[in-house]
């Protein structure tokens, strides 16, 4: 094969048919508010570690949910626990517990959480 | 700093492109780019309709703006009567009048087409050149182009071209008085001068990069924009 | 028909004059009523005893074809050349489904298995979702705002029944359908009505249904029949495609035929949403630009059950003082 | 798929189209890439239809692919598209027919700017007359080179040798239309069947014998985007953009693609090559590619000419199993024979002398 | 020399669980650390150890905490310990002096009865009969009401007692036999030989009337054997264990050792010496106010004990140490708990040998399931220099007026202070800790030590509790560390700061992080009644209950933590007071969403009764503590 001087690029649309949603389904399961979440936004407005880096719970819940789950796992790393987002959160989501058992799903399924 | 809504507001296309955008998403779900780059042209056009000047400049500036593929699809569908394609050509229209497209890896290759597309059209009059378009700079274009450029006299007259020759036909060599008139067209509607600044800031970043940058497309500075993709593009 | 009776209960003479060969409008085509989920008949049953009164003369299968104003008085053509006398006029025309194939890019009418909300109602009346194939769907996808708020559909306006009428559809597929998984693509949720944001709350808890927010761009057909859709998952800011098995347009309220004929016909004003235009949105909204002609429901504007009902009860009153001045 | 549906919104679509008096605007990627295309168009036009079509020797490129590349302001592209209605009204003519899809656009687009903004058609009027001392009158109709074929494709189907059917199983050819997004995405009123379904191919296809296929990729881009594959950097986009249709189409198995703008053709005959190099795949039959032709070469096929007059041996795609299905005759070593006997050159049989 | 078979049951059981316990011992002393280790030896020859045998008689015999807390329940505890005891003990002297042999085998004074048949009939043996009689109709009475307290928890003032497993239930009724069979026993060999005293006497008499009393005690003698052997070979698999156990506890706690932050012999015998009485259960808000009922301590320690996921219980606590200061037994539940939090999922538990005879831990490499955390994407943060440092921490933030409200009372105090986290604070720490991530809580603890050690200050003051007391325990600082109640307490003494008294009836609810956690209970109320009337409550101090908001529980939804917020404000406003005072942002916070009397954190009090001094007037210290904590010495 001669060198075309680049190579195809990868889509990086959501294919849903190809996504592995086995965490979004183990947190929905152990922490069921993960549900309620309606994306306001308000856990991502006062997170402490947002303050200092790029981190929003409502972004990786989403993400979650979709099976995009490379940052959700890198980003869950930045979360200090501190609680405020549960304080925040509208819909009483327990934002705690869903970082607490999403640190845990992606310890869990490893690489097949992918 | 001007006031860049201010300048996007002269050119027709800004006017035309954007209304009221609430954020819905119909262009980026169909945009070619949004599939392939990093690039959402929803969140662009809420930028700009956020009127923020700083952020407005950083976008001037970043390679962002120079995903779009111009194929205009977002035209077709959004429920608001905007054309997030059109936005991004007079943003890019204005980071060339503004020296900034050289700040961004993607913005610095407009001296590539310029150099390129942009000479064939004052040179010949056409966007595309027999010549220009060799295997070395589009390898792609496979094994049956370097037969066909080997051979073109035979081929093209088979296929029936007046292959610089007068009079109609394909690729017919175009008077000279027609080519004077698309040049004075150039120089009356800021066309030239388009080119000069594309020169002009493009020449200024080589110094900057230290590369060399003569006329033509054998130098330094145009193998690099032309080549060069630090893959920080796509997911 | 609540204006109707209501009116009887004044004491009036009514002709209620419906085109279809059946009265109760839209309801009967409905199966379930947000946000309580009641039966739609039930809220039938009481309009049917409301017009019930002898008082009442309904004309089904009846359109009108002439209207003559003279002054304190109008005259009603049928289009069987009848002719009704009436002092006051109440027009309740009603609204019309957005005609889903409007929006070609979502194919209804093309694609088999892209279906509107009310073919969907329909299903739920019959007991049985299915797709084209007479299976049942796996996977089902709502799409809000189709026709509503869209320039391309010609309606700047937002039909407001859409959204709550879709968590309550995707709810009753889940109950049919316990296996399915539902999704619904939405702009904005609108859930502004007594226990709409509950019902959308009940929906996620309960129902475990997915709301992705982001305009459906494009639907295609696959290979083997599945819709594939393309929609920016705006939250997560990234387009994201997705097969479906079943796809359901949530088709907006437009301005009726039947009150665009009698718009003509009668000369009275339409606003700029092509609804009827009442005299004042806020305080005279059941008054119309012509002495004597009133209007009720949703042909001023999209409404819900709960809002039409009173909005012809004003109506009636309006009629009252109208008639108390007039005599005096 | 409900056919009633498509045509109920194709028959919204029917937008008017000169039957005679053409000028013709030539297409600066296909007189490099498919110049068989444009000379079988005048052919079809002149002697099989004995129609009018002018083409001025002065007309230069609408500028287009610069205007795209972002290299070229928009008044300049207007102006130079002005000077090319000015030579169309000085040469007596009013009916425009490009045969580039991107000038098609372009022209679309300014005519539709100005109808908005008078203001603007008045500034580039001055310009025009500033620069050349030209004056224009607008085109009474605009239409593309296929809409024209597309209003004539019952006579070509009259006149036709051969259809497009396998005639080893009587099977109609199973054929993908790619449309150029700039041939109604913008302006689906100025389209044939609109922007979501057009018909302006479909309707060739299914005229001359054909079965066109409704695929999920169908609406999207071939991938050129302009700066995109004008940059070597930037192909990786373009490529991959026809590999997503590609992928998209092949459960269909389709025959054929026909197209209707420049650079499509060229892209997705291109791209199929360089995947097969670097990924080793095809996406045809039997271990072949898929034949990508223009409307013009179909037509041509068609009616019967040569497919080596047409150029189909510029593909880098062979086209052999497309002619083998319609059972046209053709002579393999003539492709690439480029021998000039007694110093003659061939001359197609499609130019007429 | 008399034999019976039926003594057999009694000696094995005996004699194995006499060696059990020694090995037992054996090994959890092996376990112990070594300094651990050297504690124990002091502690046995030490004071200490007279210090042990005074609680073991006061808490395993007499149970005078049960007593305390729950009257008839402690009675029920003690009646059959305490009973059993002098039972044993009178029952050997009675063998030692009536036996015809001395020093004899337990079995003698067990089945005394049944070898000396006869006796009884002086006047003496009669008297020491009835003492006998007496401690055996004690112990019954205690029986009676175990029995009760098994049908219905109520009749013993119980909201709850604990499940039982099937061994359990067997040990149980093993025990519940012992003395009923002894007593029919005793009675019908009392009977047929017309001894006896007024319980087994009468009863013999009773039942010889009518029954062949020698051929049927036989049995009973038999069956009372059983009992005793079963029960005795049962133990060491139920919850009875704690029995032999508590007194290697007390030992052990007597002599200085602590639970400590791993898991270890001392952790194992208190697991193992939890008597599951379910008094925790009963001081439970959890239980009593969210109606949750089996994430209790006595239900982690037996999760424990039977090696069953604990993840799911040990996260799942309010961490308020109401059941810690209620133990009987005196078991570090919370530090037991979070032992087992630290050790995530339950990787590390224990392994049963003979079939569960012998339960150690193995020592497997904890897989901590929070790997990778890290946050290097903290940036350097230089504080200006200051002589008092205030940290608002997170909660402060989401209250902002507390935050105002410490400021104007810092300014109003005339020192040099500065607000290191003004522009949001990064983490005490406290939070990961209460997860179980230590690790990871070390790394923001080390952060901001940097930030205070860099910043040169004397004295950090803090409004959020939590941070105080990871300040206080987990950071190493040399600086003093103050709640704001103890900073403005102190303000307030060496009256640095004035105040006028508002003329409001307030209660007091303690921060659980603050009083029990901390041991701060004096300050915050002194500073409160120098601006306000503070009411008495049924739920003061040591009594205080817990918010609801607690970070200390994950697994707790909203809707649970509000029901406990709604509970507490209820008891807390049931004087109607004119506000509910606090002193942790997070108990504000909860509780205001939980009532509609005003809740405010005591500096908003104080900050609303301070007179601002005027800009010339500097205010001059006589207390010393200040000064120095302020560097003006």
């Amino acid at each position: 094969m001669d060198n075309f001087g680049f190579a195809i690029s990868k889509g990086r649309q959501i294919d849903w048919e190809a996504n592995n949603r086995k965490v979004a389904d183990f947190i929905r399961e152990n922490e069921p508010s993960f549900k309620l979440c309606i994306a306001c936004g308000g856990c991502a407005a006062t997170c402490t570690a947002g303050n200092f880096t790029e981190f929003s719970l409502r972004e990786l819940n989403i993400l979650i949910h979709r099976g995009e789950n490379t940052k959700p796992r890198d980003d869950l790393k930045k979360c200090m626990m501190c609680g405020k987002c549960t304080l925040i959160c509208p819909r009483g989501v327990n934002t705690r517990n869903v970082i607490f058992v999403a640190r845990k799903a992606y310890q869990k399924f490893g690489d097949y959480a992918f | 700093m001007e006031n860049y809504i201010d300048l996007l507001k002269q050119d027709i296309r800004f006017e035309e492109g954007l209304n009221a955008c609430m954020n819905c998403g119909v262009c980026t779900a169909i945009c070619p780019a949004a599939e392939f780059y990093n690039y959402d042209p929803r969140k662009i056009v809420d930028l700009v309709q956020s009127g923020d000047n700083a952020e407005i400049e950083k976008l001037l500036k970043s390679d962002e703006i120079w995903y779009c593929g111009e194929c205009m699809s977002c035209k077709t569908r959004c429920p608001r009567g905007n054309a997030p394609g059109l936005v991004i050509m007079a943003l890019r229209g204005l980071s060339q009048d503004l020296g900034f497209f050289v700040e961004s890896e993607k913005g610095r290759q407009q001296l590539a087409i310029k150099r390129t597309v942009g000479q064939w059209i004052l040179d010949h009059g056409y966007c595309l050149y027999l010549e220009g378009v060799g295997t070395d700079l589009h390898p792609e274009q496979g094994p049956v182009w370097d037969w066909i450029q080997n051979n073109y006299r035979e081929i093209f007259s088979r296929l029936g071209a007046n292959y610089q020759g007068d009079g109609p036909g394909i690729l017919r060599k175009i008077p000279e008085e027609a080519m004077e008139e698309i040049r004075k067209i150039f120089d009356v509607t800021g066309g030239t001068r388009r080119y000069e600044k594309i020169e002009f800031y493009s020449k200024k970043k080589a110094e900057e990069l230290d590369m060399e940058l003569d006329d033509g497309i054998d130098n330094e500075y145009f193998r690099h924009i032309y080549k060069t993709n630090n893959g920080s593009h796509t997911k | 028909m609540e204006a109707a009776g209501q009116l009887a209960k004044e004491g009036f003479e009514v002709s209620l004059v419906e085109k279809d060969k059946e009265t109760g409008g839209h309801i009967k085509d409905w199966y379930k009523l947000f946000p309580d989920r009641r039966n739609s008949s039930e809220v039938r049953d009481y309009l049917e005893k409301k017009v019930s009164s002898k008082s009442i003369r309904i004309l089904t299968g009846t359109s009108i074809e002439k209207i003559i104003s003279n002054k304190e008085s109008f005259s009603l053509v049928t289009q069987d050349g009848t002719e009704l006398k009436a002092d006051a006029v109440i027009v309740a025309t009603g609204f019309d489904l957005f005609k889903s194939a409007r929006k070609e890019e979502y194919g209804y009418g093309i694609y088999d298995n892209v279906i509107t909300s009310a073919d969907l109602e329909a299903m739920f009346r019959k007991g049985k979702i299915t797709m084209s194939d007479g299976m049942p769907p796996k996977t089902v996808g709502f799409v809000h705002c189709v026709g509503s708020r869209d320039e391309k559909a010609g309606n700047f306006y937002c039909s407001k029944l859409c959204c709550v009428t879709a968590v309550k559809q995707a709810i009753e597929v889940r109950e049919h359908l316990p296996e399915s998984k539902v999704f619904s693509f939405y702009m904005d949720m609108r859930m502004g009505g007594a226990y709409y944001e509950e019902l959308y709350r009940e929906a996620q808890e309960v129902w475990g249904i997915n709301f992705i927010r982001g305009k459906v761009s494009e639907a295609s057909e696959s290979i083997n029949n599945k819709i594939v859709i393309k929609v920016e998952d705006t939250l997560a800011g990234r387009p994201l495609k997705m097969e479906l098995d079943l796809l359901v347009l949530m088709a907006g309220m437009e301005m009726s035929e039947g009150g665009n004929k009698i718009a003509e016909l009668s000369g009275l004003k339409k606003g700029e949403n092509r609804f009827f235009a009442p005299l004042d949105h806020h305080i005279a909204n059941n008054l119309s630009s012509m002495k004597g002609v009133f209007y009720a429901g949703t042909c001023t504007a999209p409404m819900n059950i709960t809002e039409t009902i009173s909005h012809a009860r004003s109506a009636v009153s309006e009629v009252v003082n109208y008639f108390n001045n007039t005599n005096s | 798929m409900k056919l009633e549906g498509k045509k109920a919104i194709w028959s919204e679509y029917q937008k008017e189209i000169a039957d005679d008096r053409y000028f013709y605007v030539r297409s600066c990627v296909r007189q490099n890439f498919f110049p068989g295309s444009e000379t079988a168009f005048l052919k079809i036009m002149r002697k099989e239809l004995e129609k009018d079509v002018y083409e001025h020797p002065c007309h230069t490129t609408c500028t287009g692919i610069g205007y795209h590349g972002d290299i070229v302001p928009v008044e300049t592209a207007m102006t130079v598209v002005a000077r090319q209605f000015s030579l169309m009204t000085e040469a007596g003519y009013e009916n425009l027919v490009p045969s580039c899809i991107t000038s098609f656009g372009l022209y679309t687009e300014i005519l539709d700017t100005w109808h908005h903004f008078p203001e603007v058609e008045e500034k580039i009027r001055k310009q025009l007359k500033k620069a050349t001392g030209r004056e224009f009158s607008k085109p009474k109709n605009l239409a593309h080179a296929s809409d024209v074929i597309y209003k004539f494709r019952k006579e070509i189907s009259t006149k036709a040798k051969f259809k497009l059917i396998n005639k080893n199983t009587g099977e109609p050819l199973k054929v993908v239309d790619h449309i150029g997004c700039h041939y109604a995405k913008m302006f689906p009123s100025k389209g044939i069947g609109g922007a979501e379904y057009p018909y302006v191919l479909g309707g060739m296809v299914e005229e001359w014998g054909g079965k066109v296929i409704d695929y999920p990729e169908r609406r999207h881009c071939c991938g050129f985007g302009f700066r995109q594959y004008l940059v070597q950097a930037n192909r990786g986009f373009s490529i991959a953009c026809s590999k997503e249709k590609f992928e998209s189409m092949r459960p269909f198995k389709p025959d054929m693609i026909i197209t209707n703008c420049p650079g499509c053709p060229m892209f997705l005959d291109r791209w199929q090559y360089v995947i097969n190099e670097m990924e080793g795949r095809r996406y045809g039959q039997n271990g072949e590619g898929i034949p990508v032709f223009t409307y013009e070469e179909v037509a041509g096929l068609v009616l019967g000419y040569d497919p080596w007059d047409l150029g189909l041996q510029m593909h880098q795609t062979d086209c052999e199993p497309v002619l083998d299905k319609m059972g046209i005759e053709y002579d393999p070593d003539e492709k690439y024979n480029t021998s000039i006997p007694d110093g003659k050159v061939k001359i197609s049989g499609l130019v007429n002398v | 020399m008399h034999f019976e078979p039926f003594i057999i049951p009694f000696n094995l059981g005996l004699y194995f669980i006499l060696i059990y316990a020694v090995t037992r011992s054996i090994i959890w002393f092996r376990d112990l650390s070594r300094s651990d280790k050297l504690r124990l030896q002091r502690g046995f020859f030490g004071k200490a150890f007279g210090q042990s045998l005074k609680e073991i008689f006061l808490e395993s015999l007499i149970h005078r905490k049960i007593l305390k807390t729950n009257f008839r329940l402690g009675y029920m505890h003690m009646s059959l310990a305490f009973g059993w005891f002098l039972l044993i003990l009178f029952g050997t002297i009675e063998a030692d002096i009536f036996g015809e042999t001395h020093l004899n085998a337990p079995y003698k004074a067990i089945f005394f009865k049944y070898f000396n048949p006869d006796h009884g009939k002086t006047f003496f043996e009669s008297g020491y009969s009835f003492l006998m009689d007496f401690i055996l109709a004690f112990i019954l009475s205690g029986l009676f009401l175990a029995v009760i307290k098994r049908l219905s928890p109520k009749a013993l003032g119980m909201r709850k007692t604990t499940r039982l497993k099937t061994i359990d239930k067997i040990a149980l009724t093993s025990l519940w036999l012992i003395f009923p069979s002894r007593l029919i026993a005793e009675s019908l060999t009392s009977g047929a030989y017309g001894t006896g005293s007024f319980l087994t006497g009468s009863l013999g008499s009773v039942l010889a009337s009518f029954l062949p009393a020698r051929a049927v005690a036989y049995p009973f003698w038999w069956l009372y054997s059983l009992s005793l052997g079963t029960f005795f070979v049962l133990l060491p698999l139920t919850r009875y264990l704690h029995i032999p156990t508590e007194l290697f506890l007390i030992f052990m706690r007597n002599s200085g050792i602590r639970t400590g932050d791993k898991a270890g012999a001392y952790s194992e015998v208190q697991v193992h010496s939890c008597s599951s009485c379910g008094i925790c259960i009963d001081q439970c808000q959890l239980n009593f106010s969210a109606g949750i009922n089996h994430i209790q301590s006595a239900y982690l320690m037996k999760a424990i004990r039977n090696n069953d996921e604990t993840a799911e219980i040990a996260y799942n606590c309010l961490l308020c140490g109401r059941c810690d200061q209620k133990c009987p037994v005196g078991i570090e539940l919370s530090p037991i708990r979070m032992i087992q939090r630290r050790s995530g999922e339950s990787e590390n538990n224990y392994i049963n040998t003979w079939k569960g005879y012998f339960r150690n831990r193995q020592n497997l490499p904890l897989q901590k399931l929070t790997s990778g955390i890290s946050y290097d994407f903290l940036p350097e943060n230089n504080p200006q220099s200051a002589d008092i440092l205030y940290f608002a921490g997170c909660m402060t933030h989401l209250t902002p007026s507390i935050k105002n409200a410490m400021t104007t009372i810092l300014n109003a105090s005339g020192l040099k202070w500065s607000f290191i986290d003004e522009k949001g604070s990064v983490c005490c720490g406290r939070p990961l800790m209460l997860a179980g991530q230590d690790k990871e809580a070390r790394e923001l603890i080390n952060y901001n030590s940097q930030i205070i050690w860099k910043s040169g200050a004397h004295t950090l003051v803090t409004s959020c509790p939590i941070c105080y007391k990871v300040f206080r325990e987990s950071y190493y600082l040399d600086v003093e560390v103050l709640h704001h109640t103890q900073f403005i307490r102190n303000l307030i003494e060496d009256d640095s700061v004035k105040m006028n008294f508002l003329n409001k009836r307030v209660t007091y609810h303690t921060p659980c992080e603050l009083g029990r956690n901390s041991g701060v209970y004096d300050e915050p109320k002194e500073v409160i009644r120098h601006v306000a009337r503070l009411e008495k409550t049924d739920f003061d101090d040591k009594n205080s209950l817990c918010c609801g908001g607690s970070l200390g529980n994950i697994k707790l939804s909203y809707a649970k933590r509000h029901q406990i917020a709604c509970d507490v404000t209820g008891k807390l406003t049931k004087c109607d007071p004119d506000c509910v005072v606090t002193a942790c942002p997070l108990c504000r916070k909860t509780l205001a969403q939980a009532t509609s009397t005003q809740v405010v954190d005591i500096c908003e009090l104080v900050a609303e009764a301070i007179v601002i001094p005027s800009a010339k007037k500097n205010t001059k210290y006589n207390d010393l503590r200040v000064r120095e904590s302020a560097g003006i010495l």
